[in-house]
């Protein structure tokens, strides 16, 4: 049952898509029937994989640094005062930055390698960590940090041992919304100019009216988004054991 | 100008923001051409110049401003356009160098890096280049600039680009004190083709209400073409941001390029630039004229 | 001799604390008005007092955790008049919530103190001093896995495991049954020996069995009244008779305290 | 003081700008100093100020019409064990679709009014929010919400006044994520199809290569953004008193 | 007669509660095997036992907050023979945490239940028990602002205010000093009588002074043992011989199942 879910959730995103179809009549160059696109996509599936790889290399990297990041931003954020009152409004202008005002910055700076790409997706995904980190870390019990004091903790090790095991679950909320959103930074990585990956080939079968290309580019885009979603929030649960967590209320009541 | 009687609506779908390569059409909106024939045009500017032609062949507008390049992909990918009208007669498209930049001619290209915007055929058009000289896509390397063709050349991150305006990209460079060098595509190999056309869907449009629509075009050219200096005034009433050295430049540099007759249709190039497209392995064959262009009586 | 026996040999000398003209509000309502209080050196201090009267804010107090208000101090007093400082033998502090962490299991909770101050941990101590509350099969167990009981002497073991010069424990044997918790208040006793201690409990015989000092805190502002308490080595035994009639008296002030309140 | 402190973030900006600006030597088309931008922004203030309202209008739309979307798909996640199967990997699937692939689609069904806009904007906003809350939903004390039950409470109360009390924290996370996005999320929208708001203001800069003007517009939409995200992060401090909040760790220690 | 006691009218004919050959186990260790209960209606049973044995887990049990396993029930039984459904007269249990939620003050606490059911709050009612418990001035107070004790006294309050036929409180003075405990106790006693009522304690006193029935959980799988309580009506006077003897022999028994543990 578990390994056939990805498959029943492929499944069901498809009859979404063909309902909507039906439902609203959409001619066929501005949203596909899935038949067309699954078509499209066997004719083309090895470009679409080569493709995917090197989006599935960005969505990685951009994951990896924007956690990264995001971790050591939210660290800073909660330790210095003045951090709090420069860093923090620099990090949500960041975020009002639109690719094309930056993508020629980053060019200059990164050239038209993965490096570039990479810095977009994590301009994305970097965020919504070093947010919910930092919420995380400023909401720590008071009873368990008074304990701490008391216990002659420093600085370092109270961060170690008490705010950040108790800021994990925010983290991993994150996380989650990290995750969820690495794909588009990846794509929007490739806008910046790349000559590979599935936004790239999406932008040229959009220029090429292969309408049926770009959804075959999108769909994998999707089922990437949603499995890697999946393996990082179970991978999240299971590491916070202790984290009470009903991933159903329904049963309850 | 006659305001009284219900006038017919029309949806124009820009191909990209408002620029003056459709000065023609502010022009006519200005002097009431328009409204002189029943019109109401409400002009869009989209993000994405690929949207126009598709939301026309969806129903949602009623006239876009496209490519004839794009033209023929789109007809030959099943979408019911035609174009009923030309704006820009000539290609306005180059592959532009840097005037003291190591390339010299086409040839030099080999080895270097061209930088493009995703439109869909500019490799197309860059492989017929080279062929002339000798050279082949493979001795080049192509990379996707996106959104910024011309700081990319400034910048020397690639060393040519292919896609910038003959009146645009120019005068941008002029501006910021370099030189360039373009090679004109219908120089170099490629048959001349109408830059900005204007599309409509054949089986929604109203041939009538179009060609008012052309006569008035007609006579914005016309008058653009007679008082280029009016016409500037006309153009940026409103519009304050678009009155700038760059857009001044252009506003020159454009003005011989448009299509005095908008309406006329000159069959054999079409059909010679559809040759042109299939050989490039752009479309699968040369469809009959009839099926993606149009003369309104 | 155990591991933790060895440990818990008796110290340089303890400090007495000192706490003179101490303030203390919460929104406006005056907690302690220049309050006084001196703890012995090497003595358990009990104290008690009606629910909300403010015993756990003084053991916060003690223990650093609220700002002393308005000129007053809190000293700790080594030998003769000389004033340690808080930094130098901090107290340890059981406060009157378990205070767990969720993600540690029992073992990693005594040890804590060790790693949040960067020290090895000793787990055989730890280990020992868990067996001891009658945890030794729940060194690995996560704390929500625990009874209340439990989760209490996982909190007591860790502040035993601390081994300061001196304690401060907000109600520690609550959640105990009768028999545990006579059992752990000789564990307290042997293993604190010779350290200043502070306890607070609701609990008269506890206070009779454990007490050297014994105060009563009441009123509001709060005042403490120190009461007798019986001769004899602690823990003594409650069926002796001047047990009892010391019981039936600090029942009786006990009762005066709350209506005072 | 209070009230100055956004002069001096923004202060702030144009200094480590200014920085970037001479320690990278970027030409001035590519990064223009804020002089030149200040310039720019001063012959262009009405029309920057103009297409701000737009935009400002779109971000408030956004911002609402994301919060009760989230809110509302974080409830029936948290519910409905179907919906956690079908309709999370829709909403994360959701969050990989690129702008130029919907933006079609959005004009087809709502037209080139700000309806599509928003809708954009909804897209990127609501993901934050719903992801945020579910987690809260997901993590409410077992304790409370055994003793609502027997308490007899209804699945409707214990919604009510336990399961969403408790997860406003979390859903707190979540909108200041969604408000440092929301502005992106304006100018996205403004792509598909418009011919007002900063968005459109900025492409349209940049396609003339007038980066200082891109700049003037990227800098106003910036400071709407640190101002937004600061109105809301105290407004959602002030609205959760009970919960533990340092707004900075560092006099603990 | 004020509000409340108005309120706390002798109910309908109060359930007895049956529990049949229960089972549950956590995570292997087996807790309760095939164990049997019978706690008479509209009486207050009292348990005892040692920390960790499974007091409050059985109570959880009979709050329909754990699964029965393996065939066991528990059954509400009205009269003679007839089973009523938990739904009916579901009891009102006060678990050994007073999880009081953080956002609401006391009073709100106090009428949650009433806001879970839907029914109109009865404002005036819970702030004459707040004050019955003595926090008449705290009814606006958030938990946060209230000491250990305060935090339990609104849960009574609040477990009080739900006014069932069957009542489970789990130590629900265990963090009071003896005077109010005392109060407190007469207060429920007072409160509850006629219901059935199932307290968990570990104060023999308190179990002697209220308890009709008293059982002594002990070992795993756990056994429940009942001890003769003292006669006479609840709460009794704990300086009463009788009470003494009983005392002496309930602490034996606790030490007997502490050591079968
Ligand atoms: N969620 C759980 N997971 C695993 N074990 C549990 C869990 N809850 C309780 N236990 C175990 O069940 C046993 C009984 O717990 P319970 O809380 O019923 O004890 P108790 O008699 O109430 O003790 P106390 O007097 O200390 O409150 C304990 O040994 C505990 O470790
Ligand atoms: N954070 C706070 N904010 C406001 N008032 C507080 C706060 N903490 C404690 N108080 C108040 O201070 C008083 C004393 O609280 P404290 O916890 O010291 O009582 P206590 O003597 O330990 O009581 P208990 O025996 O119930 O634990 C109480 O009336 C309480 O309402
Ligand atoms: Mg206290
Ligand atoms: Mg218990």
């Amino acid at each position: 049952m578990c390994y056939f879910r990805p498959l029943i959730i492929a499944a069901g995103l498809i009859l979404l898509w063909q309902i909507i179809v039906w439902l609203t009549g959409a001619p066929h160059f501005i949203l596909p029937a899935p038949a067309d696109v699954a078509i499209a996509w066997w004719t083309n599936h090895m470009a679409i994989l080569g493709h995917a790889g090197v989006t599935l290399l960005e969505i990685t990297l951009g994951l990896l640094c924007g956690t990264i990041l995001g971790v050591f931003s939210a660290l800073v954020l909660a330790y210095f005062r003045p951090a709090q009152r420069w860093l923090l409004p620099v990090l949500v202008a960041s975020q009002a930055v639109p690719v094309f005002a930056l993508a020629p910055i980053l060019v200059l700076w990164l050239g038209y390698g993965i490096a570039s790409k990479v810095a977009m997706a994590v301009l994305i995904i970097y965020f919504p960590v070093a947010a919910g980190f930092f919420d995380g870390l400023r909401r720590t019990d008071p009873g368990w940090t008074d304990l701490a004091r008391t216990m002659g903790a420093s600085p370092w090790t109270m961060l170690l041992h008490i705010r950040i095991p108790a800021a994990l679950p925010a983290l991993a909320s994150g996380l989650r919304v990290a995750t969820a959103v690495a794909p588009i930074g990846a794509v929007v990585g490739e806008w910046v100019g790349s000559s590979a990956g599935l936004g790239y080939l999406m932008l040229h079968a959009n220029g090429r009216l292969q309408a049926d290309l770009m959804f075959a580019a999108l769909f994998t885009l999707a089922i990437f988004a949603v499995l890697i979603y999946f393996v990082i929030d179970n991978a999240l649960r299971r590491a916070l054991p202790w984290q009470p967590d009903r991933s159903t209320l329904q049963k309850e009541e | 100008v006659p305001h009284a009687r219900a006038n017919d609506k029309l949806i124009l779908l820009l191909d990209w923001f408002i620029n003056p390569d459709h000065a023609p059409l502010f022009v006519a909106e200005e002097m009431g051409y328009f409204a002189q024939r029943q019109l109401e045009v409400e002009m869009i500017a989209p993000a994405d110049p690929n949207d126009p032609p598709k939301l026309v062949a969806a129903g949602k507008a009623d006239i876009a401003v496209s490519y004839q390049p794009q033209l023929h992909v789109q007809v030959a990918a099943g979408l019911p356009l035609t174009r009923f009208g030309t704006l820009v007669a000539t290609p306005l498209n180059t592959l532009l160098v840097l005037k003291d930049g190591p390339v010299k001619t086409i040839a030099d290209l080999k080895g270097r890096k061209v930088g493009f915007s995703v439109g869909g055929f500019e490799d197309a058009l860059l492989r017929a280049m080279l062929a002339r000289h000798g050279l082949t896509l493979a001795d080049i390397t192509l990379v996707n600039v996106n959104f910024s063709l011309s700081p990319a050349l400034l910048a020397g991150q690639v060393d040519a680009v292919i896609g910038a305006y003959r009146n645009f990209e120019l005068n941008q460079m002029a501006i910021e004190g370099y030189e360039g060098r373009a090679f004109y595509v219908e120089e170099e190999g490629v048959p001349s083709y109408d830059e900005l056309i204007l599309v409509a869907n054949p089986e929604h449009m109203d041939r009538e209400v179009l060609r008012r629509f052309l006569d008035a075009l007609e006579d914005g050219v016309r008058y653009l073409v007679n008082h280029p200096e009016v016409s500037w005034e006309l153009f940026i009433r409103g519009r304050e941001e678009l009155n700038d050295e760059l857009n001044r430049r252009a506003w020159r540099d454009t003005l011989p390029r448009f299509a005095l007759r908008p309406a006329a249709l000159d069959r054999a190039r079409y059909m010679r630039f559809a040759q042109f497209m299939q050989q490039q392995g752009l479309i699968p064959d040369t469809l009959s004229i009839e099926e993606y262009a149009t003369v309104l009586e | 001799m155990t591991n933790s026996e060895k440990f818990f040999q008796p110290l340089s000398p303890p400090p007495a604390i000192r706490l003179s003209r101490v303030n203390l509000s919460y929104e406006g309502s005056v907690l302690f008005h220049d309050l006084d209080l001196e703890l012995p050196a090497g003595r358990v201090s009990v104290l008690l007092g009606p629910s909300g009267v403010g015993k756990s804010s003084l053991l916060r107090l003690i223990a650093g955790l609220e700002v002393v208000e308005g000129g007053g101090s809190v000293k700790f007093i080594v030998s003769g008049d000389q004033v340690s400082d808080r930094a130098v033998t901090p107290p340890a502090y059981m406060a009157q919530q378990d205070l767990l962490l969720p993600w540690l299991d029992a073992l990693g909770n005594v040890i804590l103190g060790q790693r949040l101050r960067s020290d090895t941990p000793d787990r055989s101590r730890a280990r020992d001093l868990l067996a001891r509350v009658g945890l030794d099969n729940y060194a690995h167990a996560r704390p929500a896995a625990l009874s209340g009981g439990m989760r209490q002497r996982v909190a007591l073991a860790r502040t035993l495991m601390e081994a300061r010069a001196t304690v401060l424990m907000d109600e520690p044997f609550s959640a105990l049954d009768a028999v545990t918790r006579l059992r752990l208040q000789e564990l307290a006793t042997k293993l604190l020996r010779g350290r200043t201690i502070l306890l607070v409990t609701h609990d008269p015989m506890e206070a009779l069995r454990l007490g050297e000092c014994i105060f009563i805190m009441s009123g509001r502002p709060a005042q403490l009244t120190e009461v007798p308490s019986p001769v004899g080595k602690t823990p003594r035994d409650p069926a002796d008779v001047e047990f009892l009639t010391h019981h039936a008296e600090l029942l009786s002030r006990l009762g005066a305290a709350e209506a005072g309140f």
